[in-house]
């Protein structure tokens, strides 16, 4: 299933385009929990780990409107948006995992992924440097005078960092071609909005910057792929960058080994019921486009696919300790 | 008596001092109900309040920032970098503000900034580097590393106590797998002092942190080819003890310079520009620098691995410059 | 004269603070004429060299309001408030001259001084490094429980810096008593605003953080007077930070060696029918509190004050090389 | 023919590769209508307008990352530090992000991040820093300081042309007081390559900047003593040629290590680090360091003065090591 393909679409909700949403999202959802409560918990992925689970809106409302030469800059919350630039389930697995074959080829693990071929910057841990190195990427477009643009993913906790600040600043001076969308799932880390940042919503420092910005419900993904479709618009039409900010919560812990005994009681299971796959697949049934049956083929098709990926990824060689000094420079 | 862990040791130490002087306290990303990333600060809030256990916004330029401000105006923070790579967020105000201040106005910052670092922990490119050369290298701070329990409570006392601000490295590697038995009473270990941790006569290893571990397994391996080995923990980066340095190469007349981080600029070619200037008649062989591999630190573990120095790699060295 | 005897003042213009602020005023004047214009010039200052020409209100109408136990942070356009917190033109001239009397005794040069004993942060030359570093100076005071604020300067150029928003988000959520003081004088070097923010008053950023902010008349003293003594009362008051954005322009280069070139024809004329200081004395003379004749004694005064302080800051000796490395540290 | 100042050339070898490739383009702080603090970049916004020479918001961190961002897309950015010190505010993003672009994902970064650095200008401690150690010390950095007018346009030339990050380091000091000849085809000087600025048979004096100078004034005074100096002008920083600094030391014997960046963790302590361990059998005395004081660089005059390594100081400590 190719999404950039339909990234010329229009932006009225068709069956077909529904269930490209669902797919990728149940595709995210399935593989990040075959990851964390598999993998991860098996002992066979090391170091952090992280899953957006309840997140899964967010990266596949937008990313599926990304044009093949538009940039996407993805956060650790995002796996739908590397699923949709064509980052396979063993790629994927096989980063996780450590292997060569993954897109890091085992320099970098977890999410810490990008591919330069498929236009996905790797994840750059240090939160919030995403945000200037977006504006750099569009500065390039402006300069070639090309008609692309760029998603940058962030969370409420990187609004914090003074990267975000300048990075935000240097676009919207520079009038530049970039999508922002905040995933403000209400914690970074531990840390709670109201220790993050005096005002209630990321969208009001927008106009500090003299920037559009909308708040959706980051769950429901017909609403952010609508808000996204006017971003969009904006920044293609030479309008400069465009903020939305998603409402949303992060069901799981901030990586595997967090319980999150912090969330305040009845918060998750508050959240768990605004759970963005049922929300579509009840959307898709109200209006007759699928079936509960559907779902569950759509759903065992994916963890067919998932499970050949895993089988596929371990037995991905792990990358040769000799290469180890290789690539640091192009010549030394 | 009971055990008590590196990390553990570091948060009594802490408790310690908080308990001691009302003019300390802890800020950092989640050092409040959450307990720190690695836990140091678990409890604080409970006993202290948020009025001494700050949870800041993701700001490390801030943190650093306002932790100098307030340690200008008579407190003594003790900031948690939440890992030691995401200090490069306050570099700025490390270096050029927090350093110089004693300098250009004598104003003292007693100021601590924790950071786990260092690799072995499958932590890759941005929770395993060992960053303690930019700091080592700027005049106004000081540097520690302890590599054992006892060590990283008597120097977190210190630092706290230092009216400088003390740079104070926790190796993520050595948070839980070590513990010794630790004494009852209030005790500091002083900066600037390094430790014999292994006695020897033919070969001295220099070295810190994890490596003082890799150092002494490896000297034990030697020990049984009758290679005896000398083991200096530096224990503090900055300023260097170069008297405990210097005696124990004029002691071996050969010396590995041995450190996780990576070779090019660390702090093995310090340690020879000061044994080959001040000990230069008392060499029997070159001095040998073993260190991470000049690359980013991996993820996967093979490539980690061979990223990293081990006992194995001192060892064959050891035997070399034996030899010699 | 004593600036900070005056702390307790009332809000009401008297003709007692005019004369005092007149004073002030003139005297950064003054002392900056003969620094830059005269010193300077014949080589007796070496390095960069920074005056704060036609924006003396501003440091003046505020740091007037601070008493001795609040902090100040002043940027290199403010030396009033280096006066104002009790620096004498002997030390400043000092400084400037690299003697070891100054306040940095010749360790740093220029507006780079400070001076712990009359809470005055020594400038950090990295623009917008004192932001944070003002929150934690205020949050050492609600720590104690002191009812005590801090002055923060800065300027247009400085909003760019992420350490000012860090700093600025951090005592917003902190709630911490700060006054900011930004001096937007139109240009940062040779930058202009539009080059610099995408919104039309640095103003318009505060509400991003929740914090209130006013703009004013930075040529205006009183204005500033005003200004100041509102958003001091919300400080103390444990209402948090208050941003008070004095419109202004920088009637000088950027630094001595700068003959600013960039700025539009006419700019610099128009602006200097502004000047702060002919506008007070046209206020106190309408007033009747004044006449020409006073401010020619004031002047001169002023003048032979800094003509004593120029021959004892040239007698002063220069720091002796064999302590350049003392105070790096306490104990090493 | 005319002679061009070490500033002209690096002004020279940037216009001559903007004309060359579209791609290359200049942004930072004042570098427009300006032309750059120290006007570098004067006279470029006329030619090239504002599209390739784009003045910048006052965010380093910003200009540094999305000089990344641009040169990960296809462009070939030459950033502009307002001054060297500076660069602090873009550390993360420099040493965390783009150095390891390629060893992450492979992607280059064609970018160089010019930077004024160095004192003798009494700029005090804000404006007068030498802050190559950091980079030299971070994996996927090139770094490059030039002593002479004529590898100040190679070196900016061969810079841009390379596919990794360089910093660039511009010595103030150097700006407007030394010139040449420059010839007038185009070339470039290699990066990663020293020069043997004079050679000479008795003692080897290994630097860089403006230190050059100051070691080539030294050897005169030393000649007129019948000792023989030998100056290698490192001219990159990293990657290090260690071949023609060993050969030097090896044919020589004797070495003394200056720079004008502080003493500890200086290169002084990498080069000794790498002639004490491979080239040991050589030396006939002690490898001797002489750099800038472990202090913040002080402002006035005499404790400038006193900070810097001086023609007398070398010769001196010359003298000490040729009798040695
Ligand atoms: C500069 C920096 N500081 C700290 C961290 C550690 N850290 C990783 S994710 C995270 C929280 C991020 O919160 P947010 O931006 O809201 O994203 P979320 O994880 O909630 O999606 C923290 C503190 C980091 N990666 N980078
Ligand atoms: C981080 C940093 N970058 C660059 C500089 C060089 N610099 C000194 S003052 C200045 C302009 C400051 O502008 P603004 O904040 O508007 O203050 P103004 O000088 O206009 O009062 C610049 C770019 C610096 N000191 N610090
Ligand atoms: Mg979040
Ligand atoms: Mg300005």
């Amino acid at each position: 299933m190719s999404a950039l393909a339909t990234a010329s679409i229009s932006q009225e909700v068709t069956p077909d385009l529904a269930n490209k949403l669902l797919y990728y999202m149940v595709m995210m959802r399935e593989l990040e929990d075959r990851i964390e409560l598999k993998l991860y918990r098996q002992g066979k992925i090391l170091g952090g780990c992280y899953t957006g689970r309840g997140q899964e809106a967010i990266p596949t409302g937008s990313a599926i409107l990304s044009r093949p030469d538009d940039y996407v800059c993805p956060s650790h919350r995002d796996m739908a948006a590397f699923l949709i630039r064509g980052m396979t389930p063993r790629e994927i697995l096989a980063q996780y995992l450590g292997r060569v074959s993954g897109p890091t080829g085992g320099r970098d693990g977890n999410m810490h992924m990008g591919c330069a071929r498929r236009r996905i910057l790797p994840i750059i841990s240090s939160i919030g440097a995403s945000i200037p190195v977006a504006s750099g990427i569009a500065l390039s477009m402006k300069y070639r005078d090309e008609p692309n643009i760029v998603f940058n993913y962030w969370g409420d906790g990187a609004t914090s960092r003074g990267d975000w600040h300048e990075g935000i600043n240097f676009a919207t001076v520079q009038k530049l071609p970039i999508v922002y969308l905040c995933n403000n799932n209400l914690f970074a880390y531990s840390t709670p909005l109201d220790k993050q940042m005096a005002v209630e919503n990321v969208a009001d420092r927008a106009p500090a910057y003299n920037m559009p910005a909308e708040i959706v419900d980051g769950n429901d993904v017909l609403a952010v792929h609508a808000a996204t479709a006017r971003a969009v618009k904006h920044a293609r039409n030479g309008d400069g960058p465009y903020l939305i900010e998603c409402k949303t919560f992060r069901i799981g812990g901030h990586s595997a080994h967090d319980s999150a005994d912090y969330v305040p009681d009845g918060m998750r299971e508050e959240w768990s019921k605004k759970d963005p796959i049922l929300r579509l697949q009840k959307e898709m049934v109200d209006r007759e486009w699928a079936s509960e049956q559907d779902f569950k083929q759509l759903r065992q098709g994916i963890l067919d696919e998932i499970s050949e990926a895993v089988d596929w990824a371990l037995e991905q060689p792990y990358p040769d300790p000799a290469t180890l000094e290789d690539n640091v420079y192009e010549v030394i | 008596m009971a055990l008590t862990t590196y990390l553990e040791a570091i948060r009594e130490g802490l408790l310690e001092e908080m308990r001691r002087d009302e003019s300390v306290f802890v800020m950092g990303e989640d050092v409040g109900a959450y307990g720190g990333a690695f836990k140091v600060t678990k409890g604080f809030i409970e006993e202290f309040g948020e009025r001494r256990v700050i949870d800041t916004p993701l700001s490390e330029s801030a943190i650093v920032g306002a932790g100098t401000g307030a340690a200008i105006n008579g407190l003594r923070p003790v900031l948690e970098m939440q890992f030691a790579d995401f200090m490069a967020c306050g570099f700025d105000q490390i270096t050029n503000f927090a350093a110089k201040c004693r300098y250009r106005w004598g104003a003292s910052v007693p100021m601590v900034i924790r950071a786990p670092s260092g690799g072995g922990i499958h932590g890759g490119p941005f929770h395993s580097q060992n960053p303690e050369m930019p700091y080592v290298h700027t005049p106004g701070l000081k540097v520690v590393q302890p590599a054992t329990a006892y060590d990283a409570k008597g120097l977190i006392k210190a630092a706290v106590r230092d009216n400088d601000p003390v740079i104070f490295l926790e190796h993520k590697n050595l948070y839980r797998s070590i513990k010794e038995e630790l004494p009852r009473h209030d005790y500091v270990v002083p900066l600037g002092l390094a430790a014999v941790s292994r006695e020897g006569t033919d070969l001295s290893i220099i070295t810190y942190g994890w490596m003082v571990h890799v150092a002494l397994k490896a000297a034990e391996t030697l020990a049984a080819e009758n290679i005896d080995i000398e083991v200096v923990d530096l224990r503090t980066l900055m300023p260097l003890d170069r008297e405990t340095i210097l005696a124990s190469v004029k002691k071996t007349s050969k010396a590995i310079l041995l450190h996780e981080d990576t070779l090019t600029g660390g702090l093995g070619g310090e340690l020879a520009g000061i044994i080959s200037e001040h000990a230069f008649e008392y060499l029997d062989g070159p001095l040998v620098r073993i260190a991470g591999a000049d690359t980013p630190v991996p993820f996967s573990p093979p490539l980690e691995e061979a990223f990293l120095p081990n006992a194995d790699k001192v060892v064959e060295k050891a035997r070399w410059l034996h030899r010699y």
